[in-house]
């Protein structure tokens, strides 16, 4: 598995390309890429905050129950932090099986954990105003389907 | 000494991203009451712990885990990743 | 959305990130990639036979029904016939939406009906003979969860 | 005058991937019982209707199709695409 938590931009379609290479032989691979959103025209920018240490331990804890769940040849974590604009890639997972039922699974885990119980938060910089992303209900409530 | 670190808005409510704390609190709980004691911005961060969320040596946990042996408690909302 | 039906071989990251751009403002992009598979070291090709004309129409239905049923901001479906080696990509599918769960499901639903309901047919050629592929009950079963 | 396609197996067992069919059947299951008639290889390919699909038309159907109308009728295995 790899685990990257980056400043920097990435280029999704490359990593899965190169995610795909390391892979080979799995037959199906999923990828999930977040993308920042402005939804009513007015976000200046967004303010991802991490908590360096706990981060990638609590992610590596996800992936090792991913892989757990399902038989996986390979996962991916890319998570950025730090100043980011609308449309720009904030995060991506990957995930490559022989099953597809178990990259789409894996995959779909992965982004329900590393919404609510990777340590991540976001402040949204608007025209009117700043504030922090506020959890939502239905993404805890999601966890309890696995 | 404990390391207590604050995210997100309660890092901003406490003005600080970390500290050291001297303390004999044994639970977590014990020093979030020890916090909120010494001053106002420390009793607004804590007051409503459902809006908080807290891990001890990295590690999601509840409030009322011990701190024996503990270097850093870290409190902060609801994560929002992904 | 995109429905490409080819023989010749696709960059799966090169068209991920053409269609993340397409469908600029979702926030949710997912994708699948087929790859042949060699299971046991004995594949010399994969053939995929398809229904010209009937492919077509059957993925845009397919496409338009997940679209009425997610909300979606774009759709990719991309499939390969003739001649195939392992490691080769078969095909891939790509959603965007504003919600990543419509993003996976109306994804898994495209590769659902894609395996039973688009007229393709594969035959692998081994070392030890030829053979047509055959379909399997869970891929019928996995029908019924839409 | 309908065109009839087979693919995959079918197609090898028939010999030919299409060909023009003069008949009257009214249904695609009368349509197959007129081919199974003629040679020995439709009925080979024909001998066991659970193994296969039918098109009427370029649409998925069931072998009680009509044919009234029908251009076009394709007889092949379940598919195995993605």
């Amino acid at each position: 598995m790899t685990v990257r938590i980056q400043t920097e931009s990435f280029d999704a379609g490359a990593e899965l390309n190169a995610f795909t290479d390391t892979a080979a032989g799995a037959g199906a691979v999923v990828s999930f890429t977040g993308v920042v959103r402005d939804v009513d025209g007015s976000l200046v920018a967004m303010e991802i905050e991490h908590y360096p240490g706990m981060t990638e331990k609590a992610i590596a804890t996800i992936v090792s129950e991913a892989q757990t769940r399902w038989d996986l040849a390979g996962a991916l974590v890319i998570h950025r932090h730090g100043r980011l604009t609308a449309g720009d890639q904030i995060m991506m997972v990957a995930t490559a099986s022989r099953h597809r039922v178990d990259a789409f699974q894996a995959a779909e885990f992965l982004m329900d954990y590393l919404k609510s119980r990777a340590p991540f938060w976001k402040k949204e910089m608007t025209q009117s105003g700043n504030g922090w992303v506020e959890a939502r209900d239905e993404d805890e409530a999601a966890l309890d389907r696995w | 000494m404990i390391d207590v670190l604050y995210f997100a808005w309660v890092r901003e409510r406490i003005g600080v991203p970390r500290e050291q704390v001297a303390t004999n609190a044994a639970t977590v709980a014990e020093l979030i009451e020890e916090l909120k004691a010494r001053e106002e911005r420390y009793a607004l961060a804590f007051s409503d712990l459902r809006a908080l969320r807290v891990a001890v040596d990295q590690e999601l946990t509840d409030f009322d885990a011990s701190l024996v042996g503990v270097r850093e408690v870290a409190f902060f909302p609801p994560m929002t990743g992904g």
